[in-house]
């Protein structure tokens, strides 16, 4: 314990700063020239260092390049989330071709393609899938035979319906976008009285439900749902 | 210096001295300061160093140790349009706030001469008293602007930490959906395609659709299946009935076949695509 | 005291790792849904974790965006050395546009221009907005519709602040009336041999009107900036 107690701060901060392994001689630049501790005196306080994260959440580790602070192994599963991709929303593309297939399966991509009146892209159909709510059932015997799409348990299960019957009949479906309408409309009376200036911190208001079907910009997204976690 | 103006509203008279020049926090100053005037050539050091006529005033009127309230206004004018009339002649992009300062200047200079009604004095309001109000509002943020400046900062003052993750690992999360956008979707995607007008779409039952997806998947690729083993005696007859009409539905749609040897013989079904 | 290692080092860790401030919100994420540990249970330990950085080379930092690890100031001289390049300054113009939109936000550049004496370069408004220091917020309904400006919260976090009311005060002025009051009776000094009257440089007066013309944002110090001004 005779290390040096600026020593041992002066070489724990710059490995905090640096973010990066640091090799002895780039510590030792640290210092201004002839008063550069020499290499067992910075070993000795890196050493110290080593037993001061004992029990902690990162640790010193030696490398080829030198000496580094790192996350604790142990620690790795909850650091990780910090990089869960955030999710960021369904294109309407997606959405639309979801809804035909769990309405009118089993159906060819071709087919949805004609209800949608454009192509279908080949990514829609893999997330779709790779989410277990879309499977293959079978192959229509027309030249090409084209994969027949059906929902699956799973879509069922998360969406909370015990059979396909559970769903929405299309009449309710048309009244929904009634009711959307209306909303649309009594939103656009309401922000137009509306003067009042958002405050310092606040966010901007959300957007209506529809420009939340166009297609994502993840990045942005992402960025908006930080500030938002922030500012709960 | 002679000026009578200024040194007329600010001097009290006192015993036995004469006429002081200012009062400095209600000291009198017989003398001047000795850096009261900058030489033009340092005014040139100076040029950009200011943030516009209200920084230049202030520091004018800061060089000689004055109060905003003590303006010399005679003076202090005097001083400015040397200061203007350098950068004219150094040919220098002169903004027109300097310009206008200059006139508001030489305006409250002149009203200063005017003698001053005494009966109206609640009326007449004494012409430095906008520009003092100006000078101290910018004052406050000109100062205000050096303390954030004197901050400690991110990267230069302070450094965040920042350490080493090997162990790293992507995982990658699954947008939530809700029932509702699935059938704004499918809403939309109808509208747009007209079919809310098909009694084709409409009257379908959607458990004669779910049925024929999962007879359809039993059947992909097994050869033929015997009909009857497409039917569940645990659902009863309404599940019977389901079954049935989605073979049925199956066949029109061309998706599978139906197969019987001989009269009477077991009715074997198979994937059309299986074939 | 009782605050669960695990937490405490999870939270390190995750500071660390992450390199960047972390709100409460973001830390609770860190763990499985149901499993998170309450704000008063992060608080401890983040408390916790800063009496364990007492005589380290870093600190726990709290700042508007929740909460960061640091390097001490006062190892910032051996650490900066890590870096050729010093951080560069900003200029006057910009550091007084920017102390204008913090004290007085949301305010138009018109109104800063009208402060400041000068107009507001273009350059550097967007300067500040690419730094992510200031955005707008809406516009002023008067003709132009000019935006309104705010600072944002990576302003504060560059700072090291936690909320606009940690700004440096502002220093005091005087109203007009009380100005044009001061300058009469100075004049009328100019016929009397003494008087009892605030000259410029004392301290004002408790109780003085002009505390309660300020605007709302304004904080009132006691400091006389004159005094300040004039010792430079």
């Amino acid at each position: 314990m005779s290390v040096q107690e600026p020593l041992k701060n002066i070489l724990e901060a710059a490995l905090l700063a640096a973010g990066k392994t640091l090799s002895l001689e780039q510590m030792a630049a640290l210092f201004a020239a002839g008063g550069e501790p020499d290499k067992a005196a910075l070993r000795e306080a890196l050493e110290a260092l080593r037993g001061d994260y004992e029990g902690r959440g990162m640790e010193l580790k030696q490398v080829a390049g030198g000496y580094r602070i790192q996350v604790r192994a142990e620690y790795a599963q909850w650091v990780s989330r910090l990089w869960d991709e955030k999710p960021g929303r369904y294109s309407r593309a997606l959405m639309e071709t979801l809804a035909l297939i769990a309405y009118r399966q089993p159906i060819t991509r071709g087919e949805i393609e004609e209800i949608r009146g454009v192509s279908v892209n080949t990514y829609i159909i893999k997330t779709l899938m790779e989410r277990e709510w879309v499977r293959v059932v079978g192959h229509r015997d027309v030249p090409g035979r084209p994969a027949l799409y059906a929902t699956t348990r799973a879509f069922l299960d998360y969406f909370g319906l015990r059979s396909l019957d559970e769903l929405p009949t299309l009449a309710e479906i048309r009244d929904l976008g009634e009711i959307d309408r209306e909303l649309q409309q009594q939103a656009a009376e309401a922000s137009a009285p509306r003067s009042g200036l958002p405050l310092a911190g606040e966010e901007p208001e959300p957007g209506l439900p529809d420009a939340a079907n166009e297609p994502p910009d993840d990045r942005n997204r992402e960025k908006q749902d930080i500030e938002k976690q922030g500012a709960e | 210096m002679s000026d009578s103006p200024g040194a007329l509203e600010q001097a009290p008279p006192v015993d036995g001295g004469g006429v002081p020049l200012a009062v400095v926090r209600g000291e009198p100053q017989f003398e001047l300061p000795e850096d009261l005037y900058i030489p033009p050539d340092a005014l040139e050091v100076f040029l950009d160093a200011f943030e516009g006529p209200l920084d230049l005033l202030l520091y004018l009127i800061r060089r000689q140790n004055l109060d905003i309230l003590d303006i010399p206004i005679a003076s202090i004018t005097r001083q400015y349009m040397e200061y203007v009339e350098l950068m004219r002649e150094l040919r220098l992009e002169l903004a027109a706030e300097y310009l206008v300062m200059a006139a508001m200047l030489a305006e409250i200079k002149s009203r200063m001469l005017l003698p001053r009604p005494v009966s109206e004095e609640e009326e007449s309001e004494d012409p430095r008293a906008e520009l003092i109000r100006r000078l101290q509002e910018y004052e406050r943020f000109k100062q205000a602007a050096e303390e954030i400046e004197a901050l400690p900062r991110l990267g230069r003052d302070v450094f965040q930490a920042v350490i080493a993750f090997p162990d790293r690992q992507v995982r990658q999360c699954q947008p939530d959906v809700g029932l509702d956008e699935l059938m704004r979707a499918l809403h939309e995607v109808l509208r747009r395609a007209d079919l809310f007008s098909s009694h084709h779409v409409e009257k379908e039952t959607l458990s004669v659709r779910e049925r024929m997806a999962s007879v359809l998947e039993r059947l992909d690729g097994e050869g033929f299946t015997e009909f009857t083993r497409l039917f569940d005696l645990a659902e009863g007859r309404m599940g019977a009935v389901v079954t049935f009409i989605a073979v049925l539905e199956l066949v029109k749609e061309s998706l599978i076949e139906l197969v019987q040897s001989d009269n009477f013989a077991p009715i074997h079904v198979r994937a059309r695509s299986a074939a």
